[in-house]
């Protein structure tokens, strides 16, 4: 059951994600790159790391697709037509990717032993909360809170940017 | 683990995914679907921690806490770039990467 | 013995008075400079005379030999433990004679000058460099070692420069004193590789060591050689080849008779009877060494002083110019001089060629400054230079007729005055010695009584020229020194100039010889003659001879074209030639190879800006490429190992 | 307080003074009264050596100091003094002195003019002090630095090229300089212990040979570029051409004279062994660089090109002397700095006087200026003498000792090249009295110059100054010459240790 889910997951992921970034209309873009975000969110799910799927589809797929297709809109270019990548710009970011690719699968496949482990364990949200709050060993509280001033300086700066144009503007 | 998925097919998954997000940032010129590229091979990425934590080492959570923070710092990134792309827009009226280059030699 | 210190003051007094009238400029009132010059100059006449009388009357002698004296020594500049130059006093019998002849030629200069001079705006330019040259003249024949006179040598060559260049705005002047000062400067390298090389073999510049004949140079010499001939010919060679540049010997005469740009005066004293004969000095001074180290070098001395004074007799006779005519006059004697000393031996008899090249030198400066003077005094009068406009000035101009003709009778060998008995020594020496060289300064003797009395008789006999306004004889200030330097010229040949100059110091007693004398006197008479058959009147035999001789006659007329011979080398070849190449050169390889390296910086540079496009995707491609690749390369190592 | 470092500090302390200054004419005011004061220190420092040698210190070097400044690397502010440093600091004094009044007249931005100036001089002075490579090296930078701006802002011509070219050329040769330095230093210490960059002590011990013969082409091309060496010297021209008189004096009269003595206080003292091996191949650039310079300023045109080419080939005869290893060849060499030195400031300084009168440095546009302006006329001539070798100036003193010194070796090869340098007095006559010529005699063939004034009171102060420096040095070198030879004793020693 959830090995048929996975790979129909997974295809849809690499479909939707080579929609998203060759399709040129914005607005499909981004809803094809939630799509994106949405089957990620499902193999947390199958990996049964349910706070952290949740937490993919509030954010993520709720919140930065929402911002997003937001500003899309405020830079008014919904309906236009995305340009044509030129034609060395894709040969050469194909070759880059695929050789990427050739080299990643190259490490992956010859490392012929991962020792998997087995485990039934589901984390709840609660555990995971108090991990992330804890300064025990596997706590978390640190660079949680190193997050949090990240995330206070980006939401600063954001206003500050903004504040400016509206001093630009009053000008 | 997903019983009866391996490992590698997961990682191919997520190399592919990480690859098109490599692609898409190459061969796209509007700074928007630039920053949807990335945030494919955010995702790649973050796929790729949750698996290793879940396949190798599912007694922990670092990969767990990796995801999350860098769900978050995706978050924070991505409010920043906007606010970014949207003031490079008012002020030069286009949000194609190639016209932006003020910074050229 | 004899406090000689005094000596330093002559050459003190003249370069005080050089200072003195050079220093202020124009702000001195001209006069006071020139009649400072005249005082001391006169001063330093006197002292030279006194010199001389004690030198020779009183303490000079040591046991019946002069004695080498050194009056005053100072080290100027050491080089090394070993070498060292000094500038210091030596008074021998020749040095002391050119001092007599320096201040009293000196003297007659500065005075006639005076006159001839008068309401040049550069007056006190004028008596400055005559004080100049005086100091430098002086200093060079009181060197008491070879770099000392060299340094000398210079100053007299750069005195001459700017005497010859004093009329300083006109271009005929200025490339005359370029001439003569590249010129001389090219022997004088010359001159300076002979002293570098014999000081290196020696170790000395002095003059004493240098030519004591029981010295080690001359008793041991050293013994390397170089291209065949040893080293010491080598360096006396390359020495002469100053002294010839100096006194104008053939191939380096071609200044001398340019020189004649300066102003009249000059000519008379330095481009006649001082500077010139430097040249022989030098000879003089070195000559025991010449003689004894150095044979080959002397003979190269005796023919190129033959061959000038025959190659410049024969010039003298074609030209227009009262002034070349007396340079090349002036050559041909030097030629003589040189000759004689080339034809010397040492001590006794055989050095007589040695004494009357030095007795030449002498009464030759009397009569040639006298020739100047009065040449000065034919030019002044009638305001040219070419003989062509002159013509029956016996009439206007009767003291410096007859002055002129006392002088050309010394010059022409007419006993009894001073050149008869001069070069009479000079015939017999050559005659002992080479009988080539005899009959050319035998043939050369007669030439020269026939164009000095062509010059003569053009001059002052002549057709009768219709003057702007008719000369008139010149002041007696510019006569005067006439009067004395012709009584000099009638005088002079009376000394018995052996008892005080000879080679080794010994007195020579001199007397003539009337088996070589009277057939000399026969052949200038007979030039004379000729002379006075062409020119007295004017006639056309003249004219008929010269078309008789035709290219012959061109050929000499134009100095044998080795003025457009020098002008080649030096304008085409190295001038347009190198120089210019070396020009091209220098801007388009190898200023342009620095150019070019910062050029292809600069291209690479303008190649590598492109990779800083500001494009983001570009930025990030060559990340990706750059991680790709060292993660290729860190893969290999890991597969390697 | 030493009176070495006094030469440092007063330029600094008229530098502060300068900055102070409103107008043009207290600048200049403090300027002439901080260099003043500079020329009558580096005059009582050649009077206070020669007394103390007299009063028998025989130590190498005299009034030495030591502090250390970078203690890791060893880095000494380590001064003192011997005969040549001297000579040159009384050279430096008496140019940059007379710089000043030769350039009197600036008026631009004459206060950076004057700053930038004597920060090059007091670059200058600190070079000659120095006993510690890498200070002296340090002074060195000051003293080139200031010249691109000197050239690219009060220049003339196409300065923006020439400074570029010649700051760029001179970085060059520093380049390699600090290669040849750093390398000394590194083997500064063969038995263990502290690396060390001080000369006195480098000297004492023996770099292996090997080694040297590598680093001696870095030093002695490096100092060589500054020197003029063919075929390194193309920024003279241009460099010259362009740059303001009183930057044409120093650089051509002070700064070339850097790469002289740290050709002979580096090149040949610390590496003896390379200068006598590879002195063939250098023997045979300078060589070149004496004749080709000659030749080449004959044909020129502009009066600052032939001067920057003599000074190529008086330059050359430097190296030249420097490369023939012995005392006589020494001493010549470093009479030839002084004798140069001097005399090519003042033909720069006539120079900038003529063009700021006729506004042109083409020889054929001029002409007859003896009649027009006599003062500088005859200050031209006397530079000219001095510069054929006339003796009774100093060029003539210093040419015979370089001379007479090449000719003791005796080696075909050196007596060829001697022989070439030589001649080399025959060409230098040629170009000079051809200036001359064309310059100051003749008729005057613009007859708008009629109008021209003669030299004011400073121009007149400058050529003054230097024509008595030239005449003292002409003649009466003995003491000067002796002075010399004395310090040249050490560097003799160390060669012939290791003949």
């Amino acid at each position: 059951m959830s090995v048929t889910l996975f790979y129909i997951t997974a295809v849809a992921i690499l479909l939707f994600a080579i929609l998203s970034v060759t399709t040129r209309r914005i607005l499909r873009a981004a809803v094809y790159l939630l799509f994106v975000l949405i089957g990620t969110a499902a193999i947390y799910f199958l990996l049964r790391y349910n706070f952290l799927a949740a937490l993919q589809l509030t954010l993520y797929a709720g919140g930065i697709i929402v911002l997003i297709i937001f500003s899309i809109m405020l830079t008014s270019q919904m309906n236009n037509q995305l340009e044509k990548p030129n034609d060395l710009q894709v040969v050469l970011a194909s070759i880059t990717s695929v050789v990427g690719v050739g080299l990643v699968l190259f490490v992956i496949l010859n490392h012929s032993t991962f020792i998997t482990q087995y485990s039934e364990k589901i984390y709840h949200v609660k555990e995971v909360a108090l991990s992330l709050i804890s300064y025990q060993k596997n706590g978390y509280a640190l660079p949680f809170e190193v997050i949090s001033v990240l995330l206070l300086a980006a939401m600063v700066a954001a206003i500050i940017m903004a504040k400016r144009e509206l001093k630009n503007k009053e000008q | 683990m997903i019983q009866g998925v391996p490992l590698q097919h997961i990682l191919l998954l997520t190399t592919l995914l990480f690859f098109i997000g490599v692609y898409g940032f190459f061969t796209r010129k509007n700074l928007f679907t630039m920053l949807m590229s990335v945030e494919l091979m955010l995702n790649a990425v973050a796929i790729n921690f949750v698996v290793f934590n879940a396949y190798l080492f599912p007694e922990n959570l670092q990969g767990h806490f990796f995801t999350i923070f860098i769900v978050s710092i995706a978050a924070a990134e991505a409010a920043v770039a906007i606010a970014i792309i949207v003031n490079v827009y008012r002020n030069i009226r286009t949000v194609n990467a190639e016209r932006i280059n003020e910074m050229k030699h | 013995m004899e406090n000689w210190s005094y000596i330093i003051w002559i050459l003190i007094i003249p370069f005080l008075s050089f200072l003195f009238a050079a220093l202020p400029g124009t702000k001195l009132k001209s006069s006071v400079s020139g009649l400072v010059g005249i005082a001391s100059i006169l001063s330093v006449a006197i002292l030279s005379y006194i010199t001389a009388y004690s030198y020779f009357f009183v303490s000079g002698k040591t046991d019946g030999v002069f004695q080498k004296i050194i009056a005053f020594n100072y080290v100027w500049v050491r080089f090394s433990e070993i070498l060292q130059i000094d500038i210091g006093g030596l008074l021998d019998p020749i040095s002391v004679m050119m001092l007599v002849v320096i201040s009293t030629i000196s003297l007659m200069v500065h005075i006639y000058s005076w006159s001839y001079m008068h309401g040049e705006t550069g007056f006190a330019r004028y008596y400055a460099f005559l004080s100049l040259f005086t100091f430098s003249m002086l200093g060079l024949v009181l060197a008491t070692n070879i770099f000392q006179m060299y340094i000398f040598w210079e100053l007299v060559g750069v005195s001459s420069f700017l005497l010859i260049g004093f009329y300083y705005e006109k271009p005929s002047a200025i490339a005359a004193s370029k001439k003569a000062f590249i010129v001389t400067r090219f022997a004088d390298f010359g001159f300076l590789l002979g002293i570098l090389l014999l000081a290196y073999y020696t170790n000395t510049f002095d003059f004493i060591t240098l030519t004591d004949t029981n010295g080690a140079l001359i008793t041991s010499p050293v013994a390397a050689t170089f291209m065949g001939a040893s080293v010491l010919t080598w360096a006396m060679g390359l020495i002469f080849i100053g002294g010839a540049g100096k006194s104008a010997m053939f191939p380096l005469h071609i200044w001398l008779p340019d020189a004649m740009e300066g102003p009249t005066p000059v000519s008379a004293l330095i481009h006649a009877a001082t500077m010139v004969v430097a040249g022989v000095y030098l000879v003089a001074r070195m000559f025991p060494v010449y003689l004894m180290v150095a044979p080959d070098a002397l003979e190269i001395v005796a023919y190129t002083g033959g061959f000038t004074a025959l190659f410049a007799a024969v010039i003298a006779c074609t030209q227009h110019d009262i002034k070349r005519i007396l340079a090349f006059s002036t050559m041909s004697q030097i030629g003589y001089m040189m000759l004689a000393l080339g034809v010397s031996g040492y001590g006794g008899e055989k050095g007589l060629g040695y004494m009357a090249s030095m007795f030449h030198l002498f009464t030759h400066a009397m009569f040639k400054a006298l020739l100047f003077l009065g040449a000065g005094s034919v030019i002044h009068a009638v305001h040219s230079n070419l003989i062509g406009d002159m013509g029956n000035l016996k009439k206007y101009m009767p003291i410096t007729h007859i002055t002129f003709l006392i002088a050309c009778l010394a010059i022409a060998g007419i006993p009894p005055f001073a050149g008869f008995f001069s070069k009479d020594e000079i015939l017999v020496a050559a005659f002992e010695h080479d009988k080539l060289l005899f009959s050319i300064a035998f043939f050369v003797a007669g030439l020269t009584a026939f164009y000095m009395f062509r010059l003569y008789f053009r001059v002052f006999w002549g057709k009768k020229q219709a003057y702007h306004h008719a000369p008139h004889e010149s002041p007696l200030i510019m006569i005067l020194p006439l009067i004395l330097l012709a009584a000099a010229s009638c005088l002079t040949g009376f000394i018995p100039f052996g008892k005080f100059v000879s080679s080794d110091g010994k007195e020579l007693l001199v007397h003539t010889h009337w088996n070589i004398a009277l057939p000399a006197i026969g052949f200038a008479l007979t030039g004379i003659f000729t002379a006075m058959a062409f020119y007295r009147k004017e006639t056309n035999a003249s004219k008929d001879i010269t078309n008789a001789l035709g290219a012959v006659y061109k050929w000499a007329y134009k100095k044998f074209y080795l003025d457009e011979v020098y002008l080649f080398v030096t304008k085409n070849i190295i001038f347009n030639g190198i120089s210019k190449s070396i020009a091209w050169f220098d801007k388009n390889i190898i200023d342009a190879s620095m150019d070019g390296m910062a050029l292809v910086t600069n291209y690479f540079s303008d190649k590598i800006k492109g990779a800083q496009s500001g494009s983001v995707q570009q930025y990030t491609w060559w990340y990706m490429v750059g991680s790709i690749g060292i993660a290729v390369f860190v893969l290999y190592f890991l597969m390697i190992r | 307080m030493d009176i070495l470092s006094l030469l440092v500090i007063i330029p600094i302390l008229t530098i502060i003074g300068i900055v102070f200054c409103q107008t043009q004419k207290q600048t200049r005011i403090i300027a002439a009264i901080g260099m003043s004061i500079q020329l009558l220190q580096s005059l009582y420092v050649v009077w206070a050596y020669l007394k103390e040698r007299s009063l028998g210190n025989t130590a190498e070097m005299v009034f030495t100091r030591d502090y250390t400044w970078f203690e890791t690397w060893n880095i000494h502010y380590a001064i003192g003094i011997d005969g040549i440093s001297a000579a040159m600091i009384a050279l430096t004094g008496v140019v940059i002195f007379t710089g000043i009044f030769a350039s009197w007249n600036v008026k631009d931005l004459s206060k950076e003019f004057f700053i930038s100036l004597i920060l090059l001089s007091m670059g200058v002075f600190g070079f000659f002090i120095s006993l510690d490579l890498f200070t002296m090296f340090l002074f060195y930078e000051i003293a080139v630095i200031p010249m691109y701006l000197l050239i690219g802002i009060w220049g003339s011509g196409k300065k923006e090229y020439s400074a570029m070219k010649l700051t760029l050329m001179l970085m060059g040769g520093s380049a390699l300089l600090l290669v040849g330095l750093l390398g000394i230093y590194f083997h500064s210490a063969p038995g263990g212990g502290p690396l060390t960059f001080n000369i006195l002590e480098i000297s004492k011990i023996d770099i292996p040979v090997n080694v040297q013969l590598f680093l001696f082409p870095f030093t002695f091309i490096g100092f060589g570029v500054l020197g003029a060496l063919f075929p390194f010297h193309t920024w003279s021209p241009d460099g010259h051409a362009s740059a303001p008189t009183a930057v044409s004096m120093l650089h051509a009269g002070v700064l070339m004279k850097l790469g002289g003595y740290g050709c002979l206080r580096i090149a040949t003292f610390l590496l003896p062994d390379a200068a006598t091996e590879l002195s063939t191949i250098f023997i045979f650039m300078t060589g070149t660089s004496v004749i080709y310079g000659a030749l080449g300023a004959i044909m020129q045109t502009d009066l600052k090109y032939i001067n920057a080419y003599s000074s190529v080939s008086h330059c050359g005869l430097v190296l030249f002397a420097v490369l023939m290893l012995n005392k006589t060849a020494f001493n010549g060499a470093v009479l030839q700095m002084l004798s140069h030195g001097l005399m090519t400031a003042l033909f720069f300084a006539l120079i900038g006087m003529i063009y700021g009168r006729t506004h042109t440095r083409d020889v054929y546009k001029m002409g007859g200026l003896m009649k027009i302006l006599p003062f500088l006329s005859v200050c031209y001539v006397i530079a000219g003498l001095a510069s054929l070798g006339l003796p009774g100036l100093s060029g003539f003193v210093a040419e015979m000792t370089i001379f007479v010194g090449a000719f003791q070796n005796e080696s075909l090869f050196h007596r060829i090249f001697t022989i070439l340098a030589i001649s080399s007095i025959v060409v230098t006559a040629v170009y000079i009295l051809r200036v001359v010529g064309l310059l100051l005699l003749g008729p005057v063939k613009n007859k708008e110059y009629l109008s021209l004034k003669d030299a004011e009171w400073h121009e007149k102060l400058t050529g003054v100054v230097l024509i008595i420096a030239i005449a003292i040095i002409g003649m009466a070198p003995l003491w000067l010459s002796d002075m010399i030879m004395d310090s040249l004793e050490p560097i003799m020693q160390k060669l012939t240790s290791i003949k």
